[in-house]
C-alpha cells in the first residue's frame, strides 16, 4: 500500500496503458476482421454512440446510481448490523447465517418476481434487490473478519472488564475492518450490476431499461454505450471506496 | 475458533471424543429440527394469517408441487450442481492464481487490476447472445458465466490476504534463503487462507447464480430453467419450488465449503 | 518502612486450593494451592512450561480451573470469570492493537472504564518519560523495539489501576537498567496505593529483590513446590544483591528450581523415549 | 443418407405455442426428412435474429414480422421463410366495471405494454383514432399481469394465448373487455420462421424438408392436441396443462386465421406484411424502407403442395 | 581448550564501516562500526530501543543501511541482500507460524533448504529432548507457553546451518536452569562446528559467559561504545561468575551500558519537555 501510494502516477500510467491495450485489440478486432455490430461494434462506433446519446445515458445512469448507492447503504447497514448482532449475541449465528446463506444462494433474479410484485416496478424494487445482493456480501466479509482477532487479545480486553461491546467496538471491529472494507469494494460493483439486471426485467428507467430497449432493438453499439457509462459509474464507486479504505486503513 | 469457545474446549473436546457419534449425530437432528419447526411456522403462518397463495403458497402446496415432477427437479437439480461445480472450481482456482500474480508482478496488477473490475461491472445477461455464439447451449457456457462470477472476489481476497502478511515473518523466511515461491507456498498462502475462504464461501453462492443466469439463455434442464419458466407463467407455486431447490444446493455447496474451510483453516487467528 | 508482612492474613486478598487445569491430555496445574494478603508482593518463579501463565489467566477470571478446585477473592468463593476487571493483568505477549499508537494503547483500559479519551491520553503523556517512551507517543506499534513494546503494555497494565496487580515476565525484554528503574518505579507504585501483585520471573535476582515471597513452582503439572518468605528489610537498595542473606536465599530458591527444571527435562526425555 | 444437423431457435421457453416443432421432432418426421433437428429454447435477452444471422442457430421462430424489419433494418442477413400467427396476439385489456369504455377513454390512464413489439401494436392503435401517445401513461409492464389484477393499472396487454389465460383465471368471469388491433384496421402477423441469407441461397432443399416436417407436426398437434401437449410437457414438464391447452387451442386459431385459411400454414401474406412495414416507416421504427423481396421469401413454403399446409 | 582470538584477525569474516539506519524522523543506528571474526563468539549488550535488533536485521539481509555505509562478508564488499540465506537468524519475537505444529516449524529452514520433509522431521524429532519439547512434537504454537515456544524458534534456527548466526535474546524467556542448559548446548555446537555467533542479550552475566568479546551499545542512535574483549579462559564453569576477573568485567559493563540507559531517558525527558 505505502508503495502504491509512493508511485501514484505510476500506477494511473499503467493503469491507462492496460486501458489503451485493451482498447486498441478491441478496435483492432472489430475493424481488422469486419465484425458485424451484432458480433462486437469497434469501440469509436461506440464511442460515438455514446455521445450522440449522452444525455438518455447520463440521465439513465443517474437512475442507476441513486437505486445502487441507495441499496448499497442500506445493505451495508444490514450487513454490519447483523454481523454486529452475531457478534454480540452467539446464539444468533446458528438462527441467521443458514438463513442468510439459503437466502443468498439463490440468485437475485431468481426473486425479481416476487420483489417487484411485492415493491413494483419502481426504484423502490430494485433498491431491494441490490440492499439483499450486498448485505450477504458485507455480512460475510464482516463476520469473517470479527473472527479472525486473536484470542489472548480478546483475553486482555475481558480483564479489563470490557464488555462484549467493549470487546466489539475496541477490538474486533478494528481487526475486522480489512476484510470489511474488502467485501465492501467487491460490493460496489455487484450492486450496479444487480440495479441494472433487475432493470432489465421490469424499470421506468436506467441503464438496464436502456440495454434492454437496445437489445430488443437489435442497436447493439447502444447497448454497449450503455455498458460503458456503467462500468465508468461502477469504477468510479469502486475507486471511491478503494480511496476511503486506503484512508481506514492506515496501520496495514 | 471464536473467542468463547476457549474455556470450554478442553471440555468440548473430551465430551467430542468420548462420544463422536452421537456429537454428529446430535448435530444432524439439530438441523433437522429446526428445519422442522421452520416448516411448521411457515405452514402455520399461511394458514393462520391467510396469506394469499399468491404471495407465499402454503409449503406443503409447493412440495406437493416438487412431488409431482420429481423428475424435472432432480434433473434440474444434477445439473445446476455440475455447472455450478466446474465454475466455482475453475473461477476459484484463476481467482487465487491472478491474486498471486498479481501480487507478485505489480506492473500487471495495476495494468490489469482495472480491466478486472471493468469486466465485473458488466452484466452478463445482457449478452445472452454472445454467450450462446461464443459457446453455444453447452453445460461449458453455464459454467464459464459462473466462473465468470466466481474469479473476481477471489483475486481480492487473495492480493488482500497476501498482503496482510507480517513483514517479520516474511523477513524470517528471506533470512532462511527462501526463494519467493517458497515464501509463497509456506508463508503468504497459509496466512491468506482464511481471507481466501471467505472468498471462496461467497463464490459458492455466486457460482450457482452464474448457473442458473446461464441457464436462462435457451437451456432445457437446469434450476435456472425451472425459475424462468416458473416465472413467466406465473406459477407462484413454481417459483417457491424453484426457490427451494436453489437455496437446497446453494446451502449445500455453501456448507460443504465451509466444512472444507474449517479442515483447512483450523489454527487460531493469531497476529 | 516497615516490611508488609509475608504470613497469610486472616484473611487473604486471594486464596487458591486443589487448583487443577488440564489442556486436552496436557496437566499443566495439578493440586495447586497458594494465598496472598493484601497488599503483599509475591513472586512466581519456574521452570519453563511449568503453568505459571496458565496460573495467571485463572486469576486474571480469563480461564475457569478444572471443576473441584476452590477460588477465593476477598474472602468470598466464585468464580475465575468473576475476577474479569478486578484485576490488572499483564499478559506475556505484549499484544499491542496495531491500529493503535503508543499513548492510545496505553490508555486501552481507561477506554473500557469509560475515561474520555482527551484526559485517559493526559494521564497517560504524563507517564510516558517514566517509560523512557517520551517522544514515541505517536509512533505505532511496528515501529517500535522490543522492549519498547514491552514498556507500552507495562503502562497499559499501571494506568488499568486495581488492587491486584498481574504480571507476567514484564521486564523480560528489557536491558539491565532499564529494568533496575522500572523494578525501582513498580516498588514506589506498590508501598503509594498499597496494591497487590503477582510478578512471574525467570530472574531470581528478580525475585527476591521485590518479593515479600518467592513462589517456586514444580515441573508440569504445576503446584507450589516451595514458599520461601524474604525477609529482607524494605527500601531495599541494589547492593543488597551481594549480602548474604541475599545469597543464601538464591541458592536455595535456584536449587529448588533446578531441581524442578531438571525433571521436567528428565520427564520429556522419558515421554519421548515411549510415545 | 446421412443426417444433416440444424437447430431451430424458439422465441421463448418450451411451451404448447412451439408445439407442432416438437411434436415433428417426437414422432421424426425432420430424421425422414433427413434433418438432425435440435430445439434450443429462447429466453429474456436473447435474441432470435441475432443468433440466426451468426449462424449459432439454422432456423429460428423470432419475434415477429416487426422484429424481421428490425433486423433487416440493421442490416442482419435473415430471411423470413413463414408466418405463424397470421394476425396479431396482443390484446389489450381493461375491466368491464372500470373507467375505460372506449379507446378514447386510454387518455390520462395508466397502461402497460411491452415495449418488445406490443408499444407499437398500441401505437398503431392510438394513432388510427388519433390519440398521441403522450396523451396516457404508457408504463413497461413487467412479467407479473398481478398489478392489473390488483385495479393498479387501468389497460394493460395480454396474449391471446398467455397472459388472458392468467387474468382470465385470477378474475372474475365476464369481468374483461378487450381491444383487438384488427378492429382498428391494424395486423401484425407474429411468430416468423426465419433463416439466414446464406441458408436460403445454399441450402434451399434444407429449408423445404424443415418446413415440410414443421407442417406435418404442426397438423398432428392440431389434430391431437392432447398427445401434442403431452409431448410439450415432456420437454417441460412443470408447465399446467390446463393452460397448455388452453394456448394450443388459441394458437391454431392464430395460425389459421387471415390468409392461412385459404393458404395454409405459415403461409406469408404480402399485403399484411407491407401495411405493417409502411406502417413502421411511417412512425420511424426503422430508419428507411426494407426491401420486402429480400426480406420475406415465401418461395419455400409456396413450393409444397398446399393440402400439406391446410390444416 | 584454547581461547579462540578475541582481536579481529586480518580478515574478519564479517565488517561493518560507517553504518547509519534511519526511520523516518528516528535516526536507530549512526556511524556504527564492528567487525567479527571468523567462529568467534560476540555478544552484544545495549539499551533497550537502541538499535540491536536493527543492526541483526541489517546483518541478516533483511534491511539495507544507509547509503554510504560499508558491509564486508568473508572479505567481499556487498549488499546486505546478499547475506539473504547465508546467515541463520532468530528474529526477537519467535514469529512461529501457527499453521505448523512444533515439529514442522521447527524444520522451516530445512524444508526451504530443499530437504525431504520427513528427513527433517526425523532430525527434528532427535533434538526435541534436548530443547526440553519432547511429547510436543504435535502441539501448535497456540498450546505451546512463552518459553516453550521461544525453545522452537531457537531449535528452527539451529537446524538452519550456516556459520554466521544471528541470535536476538535468544534466551529471555527461560528460566535459569533451562537458560543455562541452553548456554551449554550453544557452546557445545558453537566448538564443534567452528560457527561464528553474534548474540544479543540483557543480561550482563550471560553476555560474559558466553563472549569472546562483549559489545556495547550507546543509545539511540546506537554505535559501538565499547569493545570488551573476555579473556576467561574455556571451557567456563557455571562458578566462574563469582571470580574477580568476571566480577571486574561485569562492573566496567554495567557502568557504561547505565551512563548510556541513562542518557536514553534524560534524551526522552528532554524531548518530552519541549514538544
Ligand atoms: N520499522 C520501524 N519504523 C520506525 N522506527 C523503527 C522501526 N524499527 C525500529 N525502529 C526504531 O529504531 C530504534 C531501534 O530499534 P531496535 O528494535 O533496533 O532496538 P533494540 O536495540 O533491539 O531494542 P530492544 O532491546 O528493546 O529490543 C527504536 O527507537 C525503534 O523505535
Ligand atoms: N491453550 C492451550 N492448549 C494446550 N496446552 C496448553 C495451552 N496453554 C498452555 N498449555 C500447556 O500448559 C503448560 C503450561 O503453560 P504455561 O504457559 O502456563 O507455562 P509457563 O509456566 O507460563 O511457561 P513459560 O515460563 O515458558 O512462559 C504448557 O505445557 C503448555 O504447553
Ligand atoms: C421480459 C418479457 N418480454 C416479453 C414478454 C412478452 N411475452 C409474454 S409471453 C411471451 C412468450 C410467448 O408466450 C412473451 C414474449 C414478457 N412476458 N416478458
Ligand atoms: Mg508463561
Ligand atoms: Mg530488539
Amino acid at each position: 500500500m505505502s508503495r502504491a501510494l509512493a508511485s501514484p502516477s505510476l500506477a494511473v500510467q499503467r493503469g491507462i496503458l492496460g486501458a489503451v491495450l485493451l482498447v486498441a485489440c478491441w478496435e483492432g478486432a472489430a475493424r481488422g476482421l469486419h465484425l458485424p455490430a451484432y458480433v462486437l461494434p469497434a469501440v469509436s462506433d461506440i464511442l460515438v454512440g455514446l455521445w450522440s446519446k449522452r444525455a438518455i445515458l447520463v440521465d439513465a445512469a443517474g437512475y442507476t446510481l441513486l437505486e445502487a448507492l441507495v441499496g448499497y447503504g442500506l445493505g451495508c447497514l444490514i450487513g454490519i448490523g447483523l454481523a454486529v448482532a452475531i457478534a454480540l449475541v452467539p446464539a444468533l449465528r446458528s438462527a441467521i447465517l443458514p438463513l442468510a446463506t439459503a437466502i443468498n444462494s439463490v440468485p437475485v433474479v431468481g426473486y425479481s418476481p416476487l420483489i417487484l410484485l411485492w415493491f413494483g416496478i419502481g426504484v423502490s424494487s430494485k433498491i431491494v434487490m441490490v440492499a439483499m445482493a450486498v448485505s450477504f456480501t458485507v455480512l460475510l466479509s464482516m463476520l469473517a473478519g470479527l473472527d479472525r482477532v486473536d484470542r489472548r487479545a480478546v483475553d486482555l480486553m475481558k480483564s479489563f472488564g470490557a464488555s462484549r461491546f467493549g470487546v466489539l467496538w475496541r477490538l474486533r471491529l478494528p481487526t475486522a475492518l480489512p476484510l470489511l472494507l474488502a467485501g465492501m469494494r467487491v460490493s460496489t460493483v455487484r450492486s450496479v450490476i444487480v440495479a441494472i439486471v433487475t432493470e432489465m426485467l421490469g424499470a421506468h428507467g436506467g441503464l438496464g431499461w436502456v440495454i434492454y430497449q437496445a437489445v430488443l432493438q437489435i442497436d447493439f453499439v447502444q447497448v454497449w454505450a450503455a455498458i460503458f457509462v456503467a462500468s465508468a459509474a461502477s469504477l468510479a464507486f469502486f475507486g471511491l471506496i478503494g480511496f476511503l479504505e486506503r484512508k481506514i486503513l492506515f496501520w496495514t | 475458533m471464536s473467542s468463547p469457545a476457549a474455556t470450554s474446549l478442553s471440555e468440548g473436546r473430551a465430551t467430542a471424543r468420548s462420544m463422536a457419534i452421537p456429537d454428529s449425530l446430535r448435530k444432524l437432528i439439530r438441523l433437522l429440527l429446526g428445519l422442522a419447526i421452520a416448516a411448521v411456522i411457515w405452514e402455520g403462518a399461511v394458514l393462520l394469517f391467510g396469506i394469499r397463495p399468491y404471495y407465499l403458497p402454503r409449503l406443503s402446496t409447493i412440495l406437493m408441487a416438487m412431488a409431482a415432477t420429481p423428475r424435472a427437479y432432480v434433473d434440474g437439480f444434477l445439473r445446476t450442481l455440475a455447472e455450478t461445480l466446474i465454475g466455482f472450481a475453475s473461477g476459484g482456482a484463476f481467482g487465487v492464481l491472478m491474486g498471486v500474480v498479481f501480487f507478485r508482478v505489480r506492473a500487471l496488477r495495476e495494468m490489469i487490476f482495472p480491466i478486472f473490475v471493468v469486466s465485473q461491472t458488466i452484466p452478463v445477461i445482457a449478452f445472452g447472445a454472445l454467450v450462446v455464439l461464443w459457446f453455444g447451449n453447452t453445460l461449458l457456457a453455464k459454467a464459464i458465466i459462473a466462473f465468470y462470477l466466481t474469479f473476481f472476489p477471489v483475486t481480492v481476497n487473495t492480493l488482500l490476504g497476501l498482503e496482510a502478511v507480517d513483514p517479520k515473518q516474511v523477513a524470517l523466511m528471506r533470512s532462511f534463503g527462501a526463494s519467493s515461491r517458497q515464501l509463497l507456498l509456506r508463508l503468504q498462502l497459509p496466512t491468506a487462507l482464511p481471507q481466501i475462504f471467505v472468498a471462496l464461501r461467497l463464490a459458492a453462492s455466486l457460482s450457482l447464480v452464474g448457473a442458473i443466469v446461464g441457464e436462462w439463455f435457451g437451456d432445457t434442464t437446469g434450476l435456472g430453467v425451472l425459475l424462468l419458466q416458473a416465472m413467466f407463467t406465473e406459477n407462484v407455486v413454481a417459483i417457491w419450488a424453484a426457490l427451494l431447490a436453489a437455496a437446497l444446493l446453494g446451502t449445500g455447496f455453501y456448507a460443504a465449503v465451509a466444512a472444507v474451510e474449517r479442515r483447512l483453516v483450523f489454527w487460531n487467528a493469531e497476529q | 518502612m516497615e516490611a508488609p508482612q509475608a504470613h497469610p492474613k486472616p484473611e487473604p486478598l486471594l486464596e487458591l486450593r486443589a487448583i487443577n487445569k488440564t489442556f486436552g491430555a496436557v496437566a499443566a496445574l495439578s493440586g495447586l494451592q497458594a494465598s496472598v494478603a493484601p497488599g503483599e508482593f509475591v513472586t512466581v518463579v519456574g521452570p519453563s512450561g511449568c503453568g505459571k501463565s496458565t496460573l495467571f489467566n485463572i486469576v486474571a477470571g480469563l480461564e475457569e480451573p478444572d471443576a473441584g478446585g476452590i477460588l477465593r477473592f476477598e474472602g468470598n468463593s466464585c468464580h475465575a470469570s468473576d475476577l474479569l476487571g478486578r484485576v490488572s493483568f499483564m499478559p506475556q505477549r505484549d499484544l499491542l492493537f496495531p491500529w493503535r499508537n503508543v499513548v492510545d494503547n496505553a490508555i486501552l483500559a481507561l477506554e473500557v472504564e469509560g475515561m474520555p479519551r482527551e484526559q485517559a491520553r493526559a494521564k497517560a503523556l504524563k507517564m510516558l518519560p517514566e517509560f523512557g517512551l517520551a517522544g514515541f507517543e505517536k509512533q505505532y506499534p511496528n515501529q517500535l523495539s522490543g522492549g519498547m513494546r514491552q514498556r507500552v503494555a507495562l503502562m497499559r497494565t499501571f494506568l488499568f489501576e486495581r488492587d491486584l496487580m498481574l504480571l507476567d515476565e514484564p521486564f523480560g525484554a528489557l536491558d539491565a537498567l532499564t529494568r533496575a528503574m522500572m523494578q525501582r518505579w513498580l516498588l514506589d507504585v506498590w508501598q503509594k496505593y498499597r496494591r497487590t501483585i503477582l510478578f512471574i520471573t525467570h530472574d531470581v535476582d528478580e525475585a527476591i529483590f521485590l518479593g515479600d515471597r518467592v513462589l517456586v513452582m514444580t515441573a508440569r503439572p504445576g503446584s507450589v513446590k516451595l514458599e520461601q518468605i524474604v525477609d529482607l528489610p524494605r527500601p531495599r537498595r541494589p547492593e543488597i544483591v551481594t549480602s548474604p542473606e541475599f545469597v543464601r536465599l538464591k541458592r536455595t530458591l535456584l536449587d529448588a528450581i533446578e531441581e524442578e527444571s531438571m525433571k521436567s527435562f528428565q520427564s520429556s526425555i522419558a515421554q519421548e523415549k515411549m510415545p | 443418407a446421412e443426417l444433416q444437423k440444424a437447430s431451430l431457435r424458439l422465441k421463448w421457453l418450451p411451451q404448447a405455442q412451439f408445439a407442432g416443432f416438437y411434436v415433428a421432432a417426437a414422432k421424426g418426421y425432420y430424421k425422414t426428412e433427413g434433418i438432425d433437428l435440435t430445439i434450443n429454447p429462447g429466453g429474456p435477452n436473447l435474441l432470435t435474429e441475432n443468433l440466426v444471422a451468426t449462424g449459432a442457430d439454422t432456423f429460428g421462430l423470432s419475434g415477429g414480422t416487426d422484429s424481421v424489419f428490425a433486423a433487416r433494418d440493421k442490416g442482419l442477413p435473415i430471411v423470413c421463410i413463414g408466418v405463424s400467427h397470421q394476425i396479431t396476439p396482443f390484446i389489450f385489456v381493461t375491466r368491464k366495471d372500470g373507467p375505460v369504455k372506449t379507446i378514447q377513454d386510454f387518455k390520462g390512464k395508466t397502461v402497460t405494454t411491452w415495449f418488445t413489439g406490443a408499444n407499437h401494436v398500441l401505437n398503431g392503435m392510438l394513432a388510427k383514432e388519433g390519440i398521441k401517445p403522450d396523451e396516457l401513461k404508457i408504463q413497461p409492464q413487467q412479467v407479473s399481469v398481478t398489478p392489473f389484477v390488483d385495479g393498479n393499472v387501468d389497460v394493460v396487454t395480454a396474449t391471446y394465448y398467455n397472459e388472458f389465460y392468467t387474468i382470465q383465471s385470477r378474475m372474475p368471469k365476464d369481468s374483461l373487455k378487450t381491444f383487438v388491433a384488427e378492429d382498428y384496421g391494424i395486423t401484425f402477423p407474429r411468430d416468423t420462421l426465419i433463416v439466414a441469407e446464406a441458408t436460403a441461397k445454399e441450402k434451399p432443399e434444407l429449408v423445404k424438408a424443415f418446413l415440410r416436417a414443421s407442417l406435418k407436426g404442426w397438423k398432428d398437434a392440431f389434430s391431437d392436441p392432447k398427445g401434442a401437449v403431452d409431448t410439450v410437457m415432456a420437454a417441460a414438464p412443470t408447465l399446467d396443462r390446463a393452460q397448455q391447452e388452453f394456448m394450443l387451442t388459441e394458437v391454431k386459431r392464430l395460425m389459421t386465421a387471415g390468409a392461412a385459411a385459404k393458404n395454409g400454414m405459415f403461409w406469408i401474406d404480402a399485403d399484411a406484411v407491407k401495411t405493417a412495414h409502411d406502417f413502421f416507416l411511417k412512425y420511424g421504427v426503422i430508419s428507411k424502407p426494407v426491401d420486402l423481396a429480400a426480406a420475406y421469401d415465401a418461395s419455400f413454403i409456396q413450393s409444397i403442395p398446399a393440402a400439406d399446409r391446410l390444416p
